[in-house]
């Protein structure tokens, strides 16, 4: 047998198995009268490696044998194969953005004040930690709390120029139908359309926010 | 296999009956004392997969075509082989029982004498029969010819490779401003502020105003009143930022400093108030 | 991004995955500023194949992807890496399966009709826990039967890009010239001639018996 069919063999077996392959196993796959010397094996294991170098893969030697791994510097590209879908935001945190959007700057318990319950600190940093929210100040009362307003990311990201392109109160009302009206809107161009004034509603870009 | 006598029971039909393959061998002509244990007929009629596999069998193993079937023997082989199954005990399907009742049926068919007038016209009695046993052949060698494709686990063997190191970053989820919307729709709603008209009639741009000037007074330092105006922004934009500087006093987060009569405005940050030295009365109340 | 990087990322991420990846989701392992254009992944995607000649591996494109899988000529040495026979499936099941493949839509009823048999609940069972079938609605005829359909995973697991590239269903003879009597096959001339003609249509193949 040649050093290249050797070799072929050998890799395709490593990367079939899903699983360390010693060599004396690899020599087994070899039919009788053309089955190479361990020696051999292991010369093709090594030439394997060398080919490697450059390469996306890596032929590594580890307990149980040789196995063809992902290359430590492309781990992380091919980890995204592997990203779930996020879970929604929970009605509590997008209640507690608007409520900052709306009546900024706030505070963590006026924030409680209008929504009748505690704010779980965790909503706070999440959106904090999102870019959406920041903490611009201490209102001068007893306990000094933080004062909460959103940031120029949070419009960027719902594609609003400024607050005002949010609806009124009044026109919040409306809301359904005003979201019905924008589902028909043209996809706006890009994160600073200038149609938003048209749109005070508008879907915000699909792109997520860089992380 | 062993020749031996066969048994009383299977000895009419004998020589209809083939059998397996004997080392590996198809065994075409057998011979005539040859005994067929119970057991290979019975694999043997297990496995035809209802009555058009066991009527092709019948019509392929005599090449005769499809499409022109001697009704009247193939009939008579069929129920041979009903007969077969029934004294083997295998469970026989009722569709067995229909075909057989078809069959009947079409030989009676067959037998009539056709009418010389319209005869033409008159559809031949076999051609449900024979429609539905191409249309079952057709699927038969699909099936086949899909066992034949080259498959996953048994002849095609995908390539891994191991990934040591896995770092998922989670997406964050999106969303929509309508659903932020509906959310604060309803909170409001909780909250009747809607009976408040005066928050309807609120400019936003005097929050994000107060925001930005707070932001910018976030280090303490006091600044030029006069440069919190942009004239760029026109009388709008002073408006809304004298509203916004207004606000602020009002609600107790910014001072107003003026050194002297005349003396530029300054503003800053509120500065902390004495607190009580008991810090814990400063923590809101819970009832 | 130079070219050999994208290759490696792209053969780190097909050998990493354990699944067939499609060029789109391969272009968004990027990061967002390196990320490369469809018709880039696609040209690395080629000359990957192209570097694959002569070697133990080869990529191939199925109906969710690109996979890298062991040349067919060294299958049989890779297979005795595992001791168990693989499954085989009864010709029932692959009757259904054809069935179902080649006239989905398709409801069990309608599958009964062809065979001429009930289709053992079992069966449909199995297909669909293999994920080679799918229930994709109800007919609109009393009892609403299941429509059956085959998944993308089915053609991925019989190596197929598409439903087109099944192998074609034998053409239905005039039943208008019944009567005419035909001594062979006339389809009988391919490469699996011989078989046909030492058993013709019989299954079981192994009983051929004389009269």
């Amino acid at each position: 047998m040649d050093e290249q069919s050797l070799k072929n063999v050998i890799e395709a077996a490593l990367l079939a198995a899903g699983r360390p392959v010693g060599a004396a196993e690899l020599r087994e796959l070899f039919d009788e009268f053309a089955r190479p010397e361990l020696a051999e094996v292991e010369r093709a294991l090594e030439q394997l490696a060398a080919d490697y170098q450059g390469r996306g893969i890596a032929l590594k030697e580890v307990a149980s044998g040789w196995r063809i791994e992902v290359r430590a510097e492309f781990s992380q590209a091919v980890s995204r194969l592997w990203q779930e879908r996020p879970a929604k935001y929970s009605r509590a945190l997008l209640e507690t953005l608007a409520l900052i959007a709306y009546r900024q700057p706030i505070t963590r318990g006026e924030i409680e004040d209008v929504r009748g319950v505690a704010v779980n600190p965790n909503i706070i940093r999440t959106v904090i930690e999102r870019g959406w929210v920041r903490v611009i100040g201490h209102r001068e009362v007893p306990g000094r709390p933080e004062l909460l307003a959103t940031t120029r990311e949070f419009l960027d990201y719902f594609g609003l120029k400024t607050l005002d392109d949010l609806p009124t109160l009044a026109q919040l009302k409306d809301v359904e139908t005003l979201g019905v009206q924008l589902e028909f809107e043209p996809q706006a161009a890009g994160p600073e359309a200038s149609d938003v004034q048209e749109a005070p509603g508008a879907e915000p870009p699909a792109a997520v926010a860089g992380d | 296999m062993n020749a031996t006598v066969p048994p009383a029971e299977l000895g009419p039909q004998q020589h209809e009956m083939p059998f397996a393959i004997v080392d590996g061998e198809p065994v075409t002509e057998p011979p005539k004392d040859l005994y067929i244990p119970p057991q290979a007929l019975k694999v043997f009629l297990e496995a035809f997969e209802g009555p058009l596999d066991l009527l092709l069998y019948l019509i392929r193993r005599q090449n005769l075509d499809v499409l022109d079937i001697p009704i009247a023997e193939i009939t008579r082989q069929y129920l041979e082989y009903i007969d077969l199954m029934r004294d083997l005990e295998l469970e026989l399907a009722g569709e067995y029982l229909l075909m057989a009742a078809m069959l009947a049926e079409i030989k009676s068919r067959m037998l009539l004498p056709r009418p010389a007038s319209d005869g033409a016209e008159e559809d031949d009695p076999r051609a449900e029969l024979v429609r539905r046993l191409q249309e079952y052949e057709r699927f038969k060698r699909a099936a086949e010819d899909i066992d034949h494709l080259p498959r996953l686990e048994r002849d095609v063997f995908p390539g891994k490779a191991e990934l040591v190191e896995r770092h998922v970053a989670p997406l964050l989820p999106d969303v929509t401003l309508k659903e932020m919307l509906l959310a604060f729709k309803d909170v409001i709603q909780r909250a009747a502020m809607f009976a408040h008209h005066h928050v309807q009639r609120e400019r936003l741009s005097v929050r994000q105003r107060m925001s930005e000037i707070l932001l910018h007074l976030h280090g303490g330092e006091l600044i030029d009143f006069a440069r919190l105006f942009r004239v760029e922004e026109g009388r709008m934009g002073v408006t809304v930022t004298f509203v916004a500087v207004l606000e602020l006093l009002r609600e107790g987060l910014l001072d107003i400093v003026q050194a002297d009569t005349f003396a530029p405005l300054h503003v800053r940050a509120a500065a902390p108030r004495p607190t009580p030295a008991a810090n814990d009365d400063a923590a809101p109340a819970a009832t």
